[in-house]
This record gives C-alpha cells, structure tokens and sequence, in this order.
C-alpha cells in the first residue's frame, strides 16, 4: 500500500501536509541544506513587510521547558529585495510557496500583498496579524476582530491569491477572528502564532530577553495549539493549517484528526533540520498502521 | 553542515567543573576548522529541547573534542555521557579563525573557558608563525592544562596561579613579544574580556578575531536569533552562528 | 543573616509567599503527610460549589511536555461537607487559609461566600472565575470582563474578608480583569488560572480527555504566567499572587521580580509533594547569596 | 507513605521487552504490602514531568522489585538505569490485596503485565491456602517466568504457549478446581480483563479482588485525576490511587 499524502486547503493543493514554518527556515537556503524541499507541502517565507527591518537588538531567544521564547521582531529583507533575491532561489524547487506577510498599517498589508502578487513563483499568501513581537501591528491587530476584518477584506481586494489568515492564541475566542476572517473572504487559516510569555533573570532581575516578552513556542504549546484548532473546527467551517509544537508524524496526524487539513513545522527545524523530512516517512508508516489510503481522510476525524 | 551521530570516546575531567569530551565523528573530524562549533543535542527529550553550541577543542583523526564546564542543565546531562553513548549534532557550523594571512606571530588570548578552541587552533598555523598563549581566570580552579598547548602566560583575578590581575594587563605588560612582528591576535573568552581586547586591539591597530557567544536557537542561520551589531552594515545585524562566531573586531561591535 | 521572608498580599499577612495552589493539595490531609503547612505561607482549598460536585469521569488527566492537562470537573465535597469536616481538620494547622470558591451562577458564588464568610479559619477567599472544567460558570465567567466585575462586586458585599480573584489566561487582556476586579473592590488577583489546552489519541482518534479539553499546568506554562504577571503588574496597582508551573525557590523570585506578592505551587505538588518546603529553604539562600534582607523587596523588582 | 531515594539494584530483561528492575530502599521495603504501589520519577528532569506508577512485585530484605513493559517515554528511561542509579519515589500507595479472610483457595489471574504483583502476593498468604496461577497473555512473548511462583495454568490469544483462548475461559475450563473450596479470586491485567472476570466472579458469587489502573497525576489522593465509579457511593468517585488500585468487584464499577 502507498498511501496518498495529497492534502488540499482550500484552493491550495500540496503534496503532502508539511510545510515549515514562517519565520523557522527564513527564506528556503539553509533549511534546504537538511530537507529536500520538494519532497515536502510548502514552505512559508518568514514574515515580510514593505521595508527591511532590522529587528529586535540581543537577546532575542531564550529556552524555556520544553519550549523557547523568541522576540526576532520581524527582522526582514522587505519586498523589493524578497522579489530580487530570494524568490529566484525559491523558483528552482518544485514546492509550495506560501509568503507570509506582517505590517504595521492596514496600508502597508495591502501594499506589501499587491506588489507581490503578480509573482508566479508565490502560491498563497499568509497574512501574519499576530506577531507577539513587534510594537506597531503585531498583537495590537491579532487582538482585534475588527481590524482582521479589516486587513483580511483589504488583502482580499488586491490579489487572487489564496489568502490565509494566521491566528494569535493571545485571544479568548479563536473561532470569533476565524469566523470574521472566512466572513471576508480569507481562504483559510493557520493557527497558532506563539503565546506571549516572558522570562526573567533572577540574578539581574532584568527580562531574560531584550523585549521583555517573546513568543512562545515548541512541544509545550502543542496542547493550547491542538485545542485552539479544534476550536476552530467545530465552529467555523473553514480549512485550518495547524502550527503549534509539531516535532514528528505523529503530532501532525493529532492536528489533522482535531481539524487541520495541513500543518506547519516551525521551532522543530531548529533542533532536528531534517524533521520534516522524517515526518513525511512516520506520516507513511502511520497511514499504513491503520489501513488510510488517503490521508487527507484524517482531517477533522476526531470522534467527540 | 550536516547532522550526524558521533559516539562518545571519553569524557574526562580535567578540573573540578571542567570536562573534556572526546567524540568519533569520521566525516566532521575531517573537515571542521579552528573556531567553527557544533551544536550537540544533550539529550534525546524534548527538554532540554534546543541543541547546545561548543567550539571543536581538538581534533584527531577521526575523533574531535570538545570542552566545556558545568553551567546548567545541558552540560550536566553531557558530563555524565558515558563511553559508547551516542549524541547526535550538527556540524561543522561557523566561520573560524583565518590561520592564514599576513602575520608572523599569533598570540591567542583565552579568558576562562575561552581556551576551548585553542589547542585546535595552535595546530593549525603554518610552522613559520611563532605563538604565545595568554591565558586568564578568575582564579587556578579554572585553568586547564591542555597537553601539547604551549606553555602560556597566565593571570588570574585572585592571584593564585600566574600574575594577579586581567589577562589583557598582562598583555600589556609582556608588549616587548610584538617587537618587529606581524602579530595577529585570536581571542576568546566571556565578551567583557572579548570587548576589552577589541578596544586594545583598535586602538593599537593590530589584527585581531575574537569568538564571540550568543544564545542560539539553530545555530545554522534561520532563526535570527543571535544578532550582533554590524559595523559594515550597520542596517542589518550579523548573524552569530552563521557570520561568526569568530568576527575580525573591524567588523561588529562586540 | 536570617531574612525576612514574610510578605503581604494586600490585607493577608502570610508567613512566607508560598501557598499551595487550589485543586493541588485538596483540603489539606494529604499533603500535609508530606509538608508542614505550618512552615509554609498557605493553603487554598480546592474549589467549593454550593452542593458536592462528583466531578467529571475518567480519563481526567494527561501529560503533555513539561505539563499536564486536567478536567477534574470541580470534584468538590460542597459548602456543608466542608464547614462540617474539612474545616475542623484546618483550624490545627497555624497557616493561612485561603478558601476557593467555584460556582454555577452569581448568586451561588454570593451564596457560598456568605454561608462562610463566618468562619474563623478562613483568611481569605479566592473567587475562581476561571475553571476551563466545567460547562456551566467557568470560563463562560472568566471571559466575560463584565461577568467578572459583578462577581466581585457581589461578594464583596457578602464578606469583610479579603477577596482574591482569581484570573484565566485565556484572555487577550489579563489586565483589563484585574482592573475590573481592583475597581469593584477584590483586594488582590492570582493569575493565572490553566490554559484551554487538548490532546488525541491519534489511533483511537478519541480526545484523550473525557472533557475533550482540558487545563495545561506545569513548566511548560510558566513563561505565559510570567508575562501575565508583567502585564498586571505594569497597568493595575493591585497585589498579585502568581501561579504557573512554579517548581522551586528559583521560579519564586522570578515571578516575585516580575511584580508577585506572594506565590502558589501547583502541579509540584504532585511530584515533589515536599516542594514547597523546600522552596522555604531555597528562598532563604537566594536571598542570603544576594544579600535581600526582606524577601518582599523582590516584588516589582523587574528591571525594564 | 514517603517519598524516598532508592538505588538500583540490578535491571534484568525476563523477555525482549519486559525488564525487572530491583531497587534497595530499606524503609519502603518493611512496610509495603502486595498489591501496592509506588509512584517513581523516571528522570529528575520536568520532562517526562509526572511519576510513574508501578505495582510491587516483590520483597526481598532492603530490596523490592517492580515489573514493567516499555510502554513510553518513563518506561523506557527507567529500562536504561543501572546499577548505582539513583531513583527517586512515593510510596507505598493504595491498598493492597486481602489476603487474610475467609477462603482457603487463592486463584490468582494475570493478564499480560497483570503478572507484576503476584510474586509477592503468592508468598504473603496463609500457608493453609492452597494456590492457583492463572496467566493470560496476547502470546508466549508476553508470559515471563518468574523464579518462585507456582506453575500457571496458561493461555495466549494465538496459542503460541498453553491453551490457545482467553484467561477467562481456561479458568472456566478447569472450574472443578474451585469445588468444595472457598475460592477467592486476585486479578491483575488490563481492564477489558478486568471486568469480564468481574462479571463472572459476581455472577458466579465468587469473592474476587482486582487490581486497576488509571492515569494519575499525583498517586496519593490529592489531584483527583484518578475517578472510577464506586457502587457503595455513587454520588462520589472512588479514587483508584487511594481507595485503590484493588478494589473488591462489589465496590467499583470497571
Ligand atoms: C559558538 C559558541 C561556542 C561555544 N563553545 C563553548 C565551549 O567550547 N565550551 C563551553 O563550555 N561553552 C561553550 N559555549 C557556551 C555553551 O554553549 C553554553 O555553556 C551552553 O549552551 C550552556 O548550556 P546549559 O544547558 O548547560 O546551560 P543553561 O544555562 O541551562 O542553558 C539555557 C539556555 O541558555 C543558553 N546558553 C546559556 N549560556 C550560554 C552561553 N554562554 N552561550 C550561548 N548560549 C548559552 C543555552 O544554549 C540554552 O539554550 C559556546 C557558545 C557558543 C555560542
Ligand atoms: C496502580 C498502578 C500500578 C501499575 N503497575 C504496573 C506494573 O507493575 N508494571 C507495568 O509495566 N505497568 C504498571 N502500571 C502502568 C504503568 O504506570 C504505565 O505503563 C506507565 O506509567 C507508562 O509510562 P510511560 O512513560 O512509559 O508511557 P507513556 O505512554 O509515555 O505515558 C504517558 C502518560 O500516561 C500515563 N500512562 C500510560 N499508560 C498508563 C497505564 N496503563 N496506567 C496508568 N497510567 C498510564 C503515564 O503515567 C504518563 O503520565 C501501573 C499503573 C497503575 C496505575
Ligand atoms: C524564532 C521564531 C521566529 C518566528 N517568526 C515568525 C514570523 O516571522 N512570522 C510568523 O507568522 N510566525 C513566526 N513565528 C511563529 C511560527 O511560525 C509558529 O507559528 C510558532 O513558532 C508555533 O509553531 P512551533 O511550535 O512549531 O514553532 C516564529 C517562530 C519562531 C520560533
Ligand atoms: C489537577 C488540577 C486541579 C485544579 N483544580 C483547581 C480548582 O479546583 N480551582 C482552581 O482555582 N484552580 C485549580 N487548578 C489550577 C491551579 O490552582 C493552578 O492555577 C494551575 O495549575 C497553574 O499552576 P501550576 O502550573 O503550578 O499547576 C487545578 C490544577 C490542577 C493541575
Ligand atoms: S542561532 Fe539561529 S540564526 Fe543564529
Ligand atoms: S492520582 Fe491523584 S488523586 Fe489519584
């Protein structure tokens, strides 16, 4: 038996369900070291805006239990030079790709997606409204329904694309923004982001990282993760790619059975860069253990 | 760059905290350079979840060396790897130290820990370029005898073995070794003491590479996650693990 | 040097800033097998309702990374039971009593205060606003910032004794809680709650969790409790207890840096039920090695 | 119930994936009773982060021993202890078996790892008791030989060893055992086991203790995480950890 890994969300149509993460493999070269490319999903560009950005000065990481915090603060090439240098290098491989998308004015979103969106090579877009890391946009339009609805009708008008909207789990009601994102026209979603956490150094009582809090993310967020896209499951009818804490096969098939119809691998690429690789084999060997021709079958298949 | 299990050949200690771990590893062994690192997975688990960075010690043969001394979790659980216990790391990751170009008299500059890389390093310059070692500690609990390093100069905070004092006094003090020399310097060591020679060393125009440290997440160069401000292009960071560790002190702010 | 580790959560004056977090060590016999309540700061109780709760079935708990999820459902013995038998059992012990109070609807919440705001052994009540565990009350409450200022307002007419509210995390503003909470006249907050998490059993495709989902406690949360703590702490003048995956006397001055009062120990409890008197001592020598002769100096000592 | 250090003793594997690990702790080993157990800590890390709990399976002195298959993460670090280590753990927990009362017939059923607490349960009854051993297992992999207990009555799913069929059928077949005696019925295995044996003992009226299991947070009463409905009371869940792990088949719904 071979199983048949092909997954669909929504328009987009993937060879199997494993993309990597936005803002965990930058923009493809140094992921593609360790994983075939071509043999995966996708792969979501980290996070652009118009203009480079600098980001966040040191510390910017630090390890938590079974986790870590980053506050990266976006630090990016911007538009032009994505355009110029690292789509060509992403053209050669055969796979999906997703460009992820952060800004800080309603304008800029809409800008950043139009310029980009006559670009072949880019497959969809993800519109990142949740970044916990950044003063301007970031959370303040993650934790905003009115203005996901705003940025998700906006980014609507101004390509043909497949939108995703990806979700902050820093809000009481997930299914609330995923209702007002499809209400507008988005595609799907993807969630989660990371949660806002925070550490601090005992010895110098100063936050372990430059900005205070980061985003959290890795194996200890997985369950917030996986309840957050059932949540999404239940109640809004809208195809979900789940992020959150993915480290192998299993953990994929977990998001997919809770609703996912694919999912995205981020903090994992980190530690073991070949994870994704891997994981299309545990996927195999998981369809071929419990007699699933088509994997795509799993999504949404929890039993309540 | 590549991913791979290297098997544990001994783990010694050298000095109450500090270990020396001796890993068969045929494929890194062959290529890695002074001043490059691997980032080693101190367990299997998910916790500790992100791998751990260490400078190569020594290489040889097959086998390389790492040392490091107890800080928290991660290198505890390493000092109690056994013979014949596999760990798995990527490597060799980093640019390292540039043992070729227009100096005749190396002198590497460790603090504490810093000598981490030497001993790799000391082999590894063409035989016509004379070397010293300044080697400093907070006191002799942290100096290690290294066998075939050179005999080095020493200082140490409290006085107990070698000089009292800084390791970059003792620089100074022992000026008269530059004499009518190409002197490069190679420094390594905690980044107060990395700074401190880097000032020196501009301001005596003399060349000098220090490694540098930084949290890391990947240690590859796709997470972003160890910036250190860039004097060539002061509109992005460099990147720790990828740009460096080893920077030319022309190059960032340390 | 003996410092002084006492602290004050507003009017409650506690011996040392460690209680026993609620649903961790139940009414107090058990743990005390393993802690002398009468070295530590305090204890919570389990969560009362009005009646007796049988609680939810079996599987009520699963391990994830560095945490645990729990739908224990409030199992609980009832007001009546626990005047009868639990409190007799409490009033030996020279500790701080706080009682936790978990209920179905607001007037159950006044009801409950009320039948024991008279007694003696009680220090103070913890007003649960934010049980993920049970349909009714719960999360419904602790989601609903107007909900929350009615609870509080309406206990605090029931009873002289301080009041704690205690907040969920699954909120996209703690702060905005603990300000309605502050202004409707609680004396101080604990935060955080358990965050909504879930976990399936991926051959089955069965939550693993009867409830389907569950409260994520542990290390795994503590950054999210950490940056909740920040968070409260930078906008609301009001005590704050911190709680979250606190596993020793380490974890103790980090949430008091980040603007904790007083702390509890949860989950720890069920590994290392000696935890929290060990925390006494490694508090002690925390503040010995950086020369803190009151302990409650930490409080807001974050450096930003 | 204390929470004490134990240091391993010796771990043995009695099949490819069934290991008996013995544990010196003194304290522990004076005081607990069959069908018992202790809550151990795998790993002193927060991952795996919870105990692991696991049935005496016998006493020997300062010396106990516990019986486990790997399951996961916990067992399998506990499979790689040695010698020296040191583990740390509660117990003892729960209430064990009766094995004082009225009969003068134990018969003892296992299923697969359902074996665990029966070596030391077989040598603390009465002598005036005679035994039975009934052993059921998926197949001959899964049946271990325990030196010391008394020959089983055997039976696999695939009838790779002993009669080929359930336990609860070979005990049916042999019922001209139980004639004339007062039979008393000690079951350990998984819970679809465990329930038709139930089953049968109460329609049969036959006494029968069986020993359960549930996922446990803490072990000793105080999470709640371990609920089984109770007929005596209920109103309240009985507590497998406490009022537990056996339980007489008239007091628990399985
Ligand atoms: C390029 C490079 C080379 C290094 N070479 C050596 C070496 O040869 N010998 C040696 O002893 N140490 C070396 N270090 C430092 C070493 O990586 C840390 O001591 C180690 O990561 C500590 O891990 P831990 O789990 O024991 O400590 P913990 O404090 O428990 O670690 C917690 C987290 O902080 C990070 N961290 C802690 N200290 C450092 C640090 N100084 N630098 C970077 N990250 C840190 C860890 O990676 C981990 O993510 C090097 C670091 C870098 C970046
Ligand atoms: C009272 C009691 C006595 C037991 N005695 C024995 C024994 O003598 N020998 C033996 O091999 N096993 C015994 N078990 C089962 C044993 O506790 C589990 O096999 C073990 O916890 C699995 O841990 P793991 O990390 O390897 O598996 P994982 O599947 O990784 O464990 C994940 C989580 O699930 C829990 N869990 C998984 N399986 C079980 C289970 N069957 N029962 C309870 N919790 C479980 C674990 O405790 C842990 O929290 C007993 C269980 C109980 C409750
Ligand atoms: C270092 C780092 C940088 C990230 N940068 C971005 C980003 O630029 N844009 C974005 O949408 N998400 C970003 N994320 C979030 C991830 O895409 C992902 O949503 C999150 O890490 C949870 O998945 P994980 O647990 O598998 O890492 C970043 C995460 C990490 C760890
Ligand atoms: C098994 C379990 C039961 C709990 N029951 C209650 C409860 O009845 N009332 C309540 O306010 N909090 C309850 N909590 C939440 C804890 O009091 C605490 O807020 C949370 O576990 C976070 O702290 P920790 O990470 O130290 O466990 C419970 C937590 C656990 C793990
Ligand atoms: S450590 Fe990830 S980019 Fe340098
Ligand atoms: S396992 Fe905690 S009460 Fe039984």
């Amino acid at each position: 038996m071979q199983p048949d890994l092909r997954v669909s969300v929504g328009p987009i149509k993937l060879r199997n369900p494993i993309l990597l993460a936005s803002g965990t493999v930058g923009y493809g070269p140094e992921i593609a070291e360790f994983t075939d490319l071509s043999k995966i999903g996708g792969i979501v560009t980290k996070s652009l805006s118009l203009n480079p950005r600098k980001g966040n000065p040191p510390q910017r990481i630090v390890e938590t239990s079974s986790g870590m915090l980053n506050a990266i603060g976006l630090a990016n090439v911007g538009v032009e030079e994505f355009i110029e240098k690292k789509i060509p290098y992403l053209a050669q491989f055969d796979t999906t790709v997703i460009c992820n998308i952060a800004a800080s004015s309603f304008e800029e979103y809409y800008e950043c997606v139009s310029m980009l969106s006559g670009e072949e090579v880019i497959d969809a877009f993800e519109i990142n409204v949740s970044c916990p890391n950044v003063k301007d946009g970031g959370l303040v339009f993650g934790n905003d329904s009115k203005a996901v609805g705003k940025i998700t009708a906006g980014v609507r008008k101004v390509t043909n694309k497949p939108i995703i909207i990806k979700l902050s789990p820093n809000t009481a009601s997930v299914s609330e923004f995923a209702s007002i994102a499809k209400n507008e026209g988005a595609d799907a979603v993807s969630a989660i982001n990371t949660l806002v956490g925070s550490a601090i150094d005992i010895h110098s009582r100063k936050p372990k990282i430059y900005n205070v809090t980061g985003g959290l993310s890795g194996p200890a967020i997985k369950p917030v993760a996986v309840a957050k896209v059932l949540e999404i499951f239940r109640k809004v009818e809208i195809p979900i790619i789940g992020i959150g804490g993915i480290m192998n096969g299993n953990d994929i098939a977990e998001f997919m059975i809770a609703g996912a119809s694919a999912i995205q691998m981020g903090t994992v690429n980190f530690i073991n860069p070949d994870a994704s690789l891997k994981a299309v084999e545990e996927l195999k060997q998981y369809c071929i253990t419990h007699s699933i021709e088509r994997l795509s079958e799993l999504t949404g298949s929890v039993i309540l | 760059m590549i991913i791979s299990d290297a098997i544990v050949k001994d783990v010694q200690a050298l000095s109450s905290s500090i270990f020396l771990m001796q890993l068969t590893a045929p494929e890194i062994s062959s290529i890695i350079k002074p001043g490059q690192f691997l980032n080693i997975k101190a367990d299997s688990l998910s916790f500790p979840l992100l791998r751990r960075p260490f400078s190569v010690c020594d290489v040889n043969g097959d086998s390389f060396s790492v040392m490091f001394d107890i800080h928290g979790l991660g290198t505890k659980l390493l000092s109690e790897k056994k013979q014949g216990d596999v760990l798995n790391l990527i490597g060799p990751l980093g640019n390292g130290f540039s043992t070729q170009g227009d100096f005749d008299l190396a002198i590497m500059i460790a603090g504490g820990l810093g000598i981490a890389p030497f001993p790799f390093l000391a082999k590894s310059f063409d035989k016509s370029v004379s070397q010293f070692l300044f080697y400093g500690a907070r006191n002799n609990e942290y100096i290690v005898e290294y066998p075939g390093l050179i005999k080095p100069f020493i200082a140490t905070d409290d006085g107990s073995l070698g000089e009292k004092g800084n390791v970059l006094d003792l620089l100074k003090n022992n000026k008269e070794i530059f004499n009518d020399k190409r002197v490069k310097l190679f420094v390594c060591g905690p980044t107060p003491m990395l700074r401190a020679i880097a000032e020196f060393a501009l301001a005596e125009d003399l060349d000098c590479e220090v490694s540098t440290e930084c949290a890391m997440a990947c240690g590859f160069g796709i997470c972003q996650g160890c910036p250190i401000e860039s004097k060539i292009h002061p509109e992005t960071y460099a990147l720790v693990c990828k740009d460096g560790p080893v920077f030319n002190v022309k190059e960032v702010v340390i």
